[in-house]
């Protein structure tokens, strides 16, 4: 164990994949000269064909990351959330529909990094939180990972899964600090929450970079005499729902903490599931508090209005106890 | 011109088949069996057969909506194209895809996209793996006149020029997407011409002419192997039948005249190189009789293969969406 | 009024407000031809430049609707939802964020018209229903008519909008008939549900083609003593909340029924709202009908499974009064 | 060479004023009272105020997150410009957008955009417009050489070649993308030996030569203007700065030598085009220095009228999403 960044985690699984397995290789815009942090070092270790910079033509290699992956290879993808969409059609048409499309002819162990940067006064074109839409497109395993340790045992089952796995790394996080095994086959499964904390009274459900923001809630809140549970799903597809309902089972109330936009949200799924499976367990409204249904200001005036903070949070936990 | 015998009977008997097996499907659309849409490659034949006999074995494809006659050029199996045209469980993708999507990546086949260009990328990747492992495969990227004007083209192109990938970009210029004739949307005279863009080869190629086409491929193929490459092969061909069966009864502006349509089909691939090969003497009348009578049969037994096939189960509706499944709602 | 199919009252639409207004043009592909059935006779009628075949370039021609827009033509778009992937970022980075991001400066009045094919056999690539994905995005507004009269009068209203609306068509309704009105102003406004059946046991909101299902599933209850409301949303983004509230409020009971996939589909955020803002009316958990969370498999054994049918309606109705 | 001695001072003028607007943006960085991504066009003056003072003002502009020099060199005002980069309600979007989002709709600016290439569709639609409606107002659409690679500048390119829309496509090669090099990632020479796939004339221009640029772009718009389409013209240029403002920070590896940007720094376009006056006897040294001291001081009264500004308020958050606002969910 030792204490590293959630972004050197990230680097340490790429790293200890690439020496694991010689099919995997790593694709993206100026990734050699470690642009986004993460992949620095790489381009010094491995060979030149398995650390690629590529032209700005996303959908070109994101869909040659289908091609490669089709015929045996497993690529990484580095990339920002919001250049997806130029890549939209080969993750929906390529990506995700290939191999039911095909019968299951073919294995597509890809995983599409997508850093979500916002909250850093970086304007609307560069602030995009989209996994909800992925969600929508079956496929797609969607992961989040909230801690140095999951980020780092999240990729590695990312790489070597055979599916296509879209990893959404919150930049918000990439700074934080904690204790990462060192074990090469240090891996964390799909679709096991982490109840990060327990409690008794009310149950929030907290996705990548609002996780910090729920724990923080969850300390003042007990201050006041109230018992959060803190639940982190850490994989939206496939998502441990037996978790969340064993949780709310407990407490009869949920408030789902999302930064996409509110409207068809990963929280409204996860609020529409409890209302279905959950119903007769609640004892009070579901709560979800999510980013504004408006995109992201740049001005600092403005910005931090949109996306959840810690007393939205606890404002929503009080409304499910009034 | 070509003195290998076998191949140039070869690329008559790959012709008929897509032809027979295509004018099957139109049938099966017009009595109602063949359900959801078909579009039919007669016409164009020459075009897949001449490049994907280029190939080897171990080549990749990747192809298009327009799409039974790429599979069959690179050597799948008919029987298993045609369950899959009528949904069966036997079919190339269980059933799942139909007939806009055949694949068979057993022998190379990646896939045929129903959505316009989307494959090139898949084949610009199955080329870079190739290079990443130091094999010496091409990839053959099929795409018609009316998908060269997406974005993906581009971008394809330049990163298989960049980085020298072994892939074939074959345009079916047939001339219309859809209603609209490739004069109208493509600023150059030929799609050719682009190749200027990426600093490729760029040829465009008789594509009624099956040997005209196999020798162009064949060169981009050579190209590819040592290295040097991707190429761009438009073959300047024509189809037949409305795009897809049965538009006729929606599109009531007739784009194309009846007199285009004949003078094209005095242009018949099948008929140019049946005519060849007797010229050459490579075969005789009634060997060439005896041929087309074996591909019916053979597109004959198919069909009676896949209609004697079952029905892909109810329970296997979630099956295949992940190779390594994962709980989901099914509900 | 006259008994028209919903096809031709979508041409009746676009005609009248072309006629109406000469800054309101079409573009697509081989839309000239009518080749989707709905843009016949446009091209005789109108100058060539405001009935454009475009190359198959949606990014292009989507995006240049944008600019046409933003210097104050009115665009309307013929596409198939399935098209609209590659040129996702036109969508979302031009259409939906330009008025906002540029501080309200320009006005975008386009009508995108998605027609959504699937229960065709026409397979994964060509079977696509991303209205949820669109709902995720703020800045655009989302229409999906139900009726001949709704489509006429819902599309009107979107040509005169100043702002980027998505059209969705369900071509499994392009056959259905009935009476539309002939007044060239006949709008009908965004943001008004239908209660199209009134009843009294159980709320079924009911999205586009999944209308005329419901209703059947209505008849068909009614036989058992079963009393349902049907409640048609017509527009998703407004979504007329108040309609949905009001009617459970009286039932106490809902049934989603969206053809979207289930998850983060437009039902869960239609369950999800409910279960927070209607909570204390709720008797039965909120059942959603959707697709299944599988793409639409090109097999006619197959495919029926996937989509809402009468019988899973009526099913999920039986469920709410467990 | 132009005799407009008016016009040739304009065009220092307009350069000294980009400069200077974009070293305070980046001190205002450095003293961390700018937040958020500033891309200095600090070096690549030349490209953009040659383009736009071969426009009329009521023609448009589109371009990208290199963002402050193609709207003051369009005629944009610095107060609102510099109001924007620090957030406050005085700005062009309101404090909305920030520095890769300026725009000014009432002179034809139709915005910068942070996602590449994704404004070059909006360019060629304000061209179709323009002939929709039979006026003769042309585009020029700013976007760099990485930019270049992405799809929608082959669909946009083509759509308005086929179409013969009045668009100017003006390529910055500054000959890197963040840190990747174009003759790594482009497969011709030049970004512009592109226009051949369009059958548009694609002219090379020195970008740091203010005066050939306009040459080069002003003929470019009579050829719009006269109805005969859309034309490429690649300046090439350089920039002094990271690609943007503290990356250094991130990006360890030195990828361009400070040999080479030394080099560049003696071809810097305000220096030509000061030195060209001179000899020219279009200014003195004296009439030079007076116009950098009012350059100087617009940016000074610039920064002080912005930071005077308020922020906007926060009930302004969910405003000018719709320009016909509809009941939305806003909890
Ligand atoms: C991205 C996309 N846009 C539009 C379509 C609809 N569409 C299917 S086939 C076709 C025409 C294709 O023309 P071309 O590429 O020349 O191929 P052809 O049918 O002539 O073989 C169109 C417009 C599609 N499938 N994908
Ligand atoms: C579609 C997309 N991909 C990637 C990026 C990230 N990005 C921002 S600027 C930049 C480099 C742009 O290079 P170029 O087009 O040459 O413009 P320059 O910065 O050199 O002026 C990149 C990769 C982006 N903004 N949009
Ligand atoms: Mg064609
Ligand atoms: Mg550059």
């Amino acid at each position: 164990m030792a204490v590293i960044t959630f972004a050197d985690a990230l680097n340490q699984a790429i790293k200890e994949e690439m020496r694991r397995d010689k099919s995997v290789f790593i694709m993206g815009e100026s990734i050699r000269g470690g642009i986004y942090g993460v992949t620095g070092g790489l381009s010094q270790e491995f060979e030149a064909m398995r650390v690629l910079d590529t032209p700005l033509s996303e959908s070109a290699f994101m869909g040659a990351a289908v091609g490669a992956a089709a015929v045996g290879l497993r690529p990484i993808i580095s990339s920002l959330s919001s250049f997806y969409w130029v890549a939209m059609d080969q993750m929906v048409s390529q990506a995700a529909k290939m191999t039911y499309m095909f019968g299951g002819q073919v294995r597509l162990p890809i995983v599409y990094r997508a850093g979500m940067t916002y909250g850093n006064n970086i304007a609307a074109h560069h602030s995009d939180r989209p996994h909800p839409m992925f969600m929508n497109m079956p496929g797609l395993k969607i992961v989040m990972p909230t801690t140095p340790a999951d980020a780092k045992g999240l990729l590695k089952t990312a790489i070597r899964d055979d599916d296509p796995v879209i990893f959404f790394e919150d930049n918000t996080l990439m700074g934080a600090r904690g204790d990462v095994p060192e074990d090469m086959d240090f891996l964390i499964p799909f679709g096991v929450a982490d109840v990060k904390q327990a409690g008794t009274d009310v149950t929030v459900v907290a996705l990548g970079g609002m996780l910090p923001r729920a724990l923080a809630a969850a300390v003042q809140l007990k201050g006041e005499g109230i018992s959060v549970e803190v639940v982190d799903p850490r994989t939206l597809v496939p998502l441990d729902k037996q978790a969340i309902l064993d949780s709310v089972a407990k407490t009869g109330r949920l408030v789902v903490v999302d930064m996409a936009h509110k409207t068809c949200s990963a929280a409204s799924e996860i609020a529409a599931m409890v209302s279905q499976e959950g119903f007769w367990n609640l004892r009070a409204p579901i709560q979800r508090v999510a980013s504004l249904n408006v995109h992201f200001p740049f001005s600092p005036a403005l910005e931090k209005l949109v996306f959840p903070n810690e007393e939205k949070i606890i404002a929503a936990v009080k409304r499910t106890l009034e | 011109m070509i003195e290998d015998k076998e191949l140039m009977v070869e690329m008559l008997r790959r012709m008929l088949c897509i032809r027979y097996f295509d004018e099957q499907a139109v049938e099966l659309v017009q009595r109602g069996e063949l359900v959801g849409a078909v579009h039919a490659y007669i016409g164009e034949e020459a075009v897949a057969v001449g490049a994907c006999l280029a190939l080897r074995d171990n080549d990749y494809m990747t192809g298009n909506h327009r799409s039974h006659g790429h599979p069959i050029a690179k050597g799948g199996d008919v029987r298993r194209a045609m369950a899959e045209l009528l949904g069966k469980s036997t079919g190339y993708c269980k059933g799942k895809g139909g007939s806009m999507h055949l694949a068979d990546f057993s022998i190379g086949i990646l896939g045929e996209s129903g959505i316009l260009a989307s494959a090139l990328p898949v084949a610009v990747g199955a080329a870079l793996a190739t290079k990443i492992r130091g094999e010496k495969r091409v990839v053959a990227a099929f795409f018609g006149d009316g998908a060269s004007n997406e974005g993906t083209c581009h971008e394809t192109m330049n990163l298989a020029a960049i980085w020298k990938l072994p892939v074939i970009f074959v345009c079916e210029n047939n001339q219309y997407a859809v209603t609209t004739r490739f004069t109208e949307v493509v600023a150059t005279p030929n799609i050719c011409d682009r190749a200027a863009a990426y600093n490729i080869p760029g040829v465009l190629v008789d594509g009624q002419d099956v040997v005209a086409m196999y020798e162009a491929v064949s060169e981009a193929v050579e190209r590819a192997r040592l290295g040097l490459g991707p190429s761009l092969i438009e073959g300047r061909t024509y189809r037949y039948q409305d795009h897809s069966e049965g538009l006729r009864r929606i599109v009531r502006d007739p784009y194309r005249a009846e007199e285009e349509i004949a003078y094209w089909r005095t242009r018949d691939p099948i008929l140019l190189q049946r005519n060849r090969l007797m010229e050459m003497k490579m075969a005789s009348e009634a060997e060439i009789a005896l041929m087309e009578a074996a591909e019916r049969a053979r597109i004959a037994e198919a069909l009676q293969f896949a209609r004697q096939s079952p029905y892909p189960a109810p329970e296997e509706v979630f099956d295949d969406l992940f190779s390594n499944p994962i709980p989901i709602d099914r509900s």
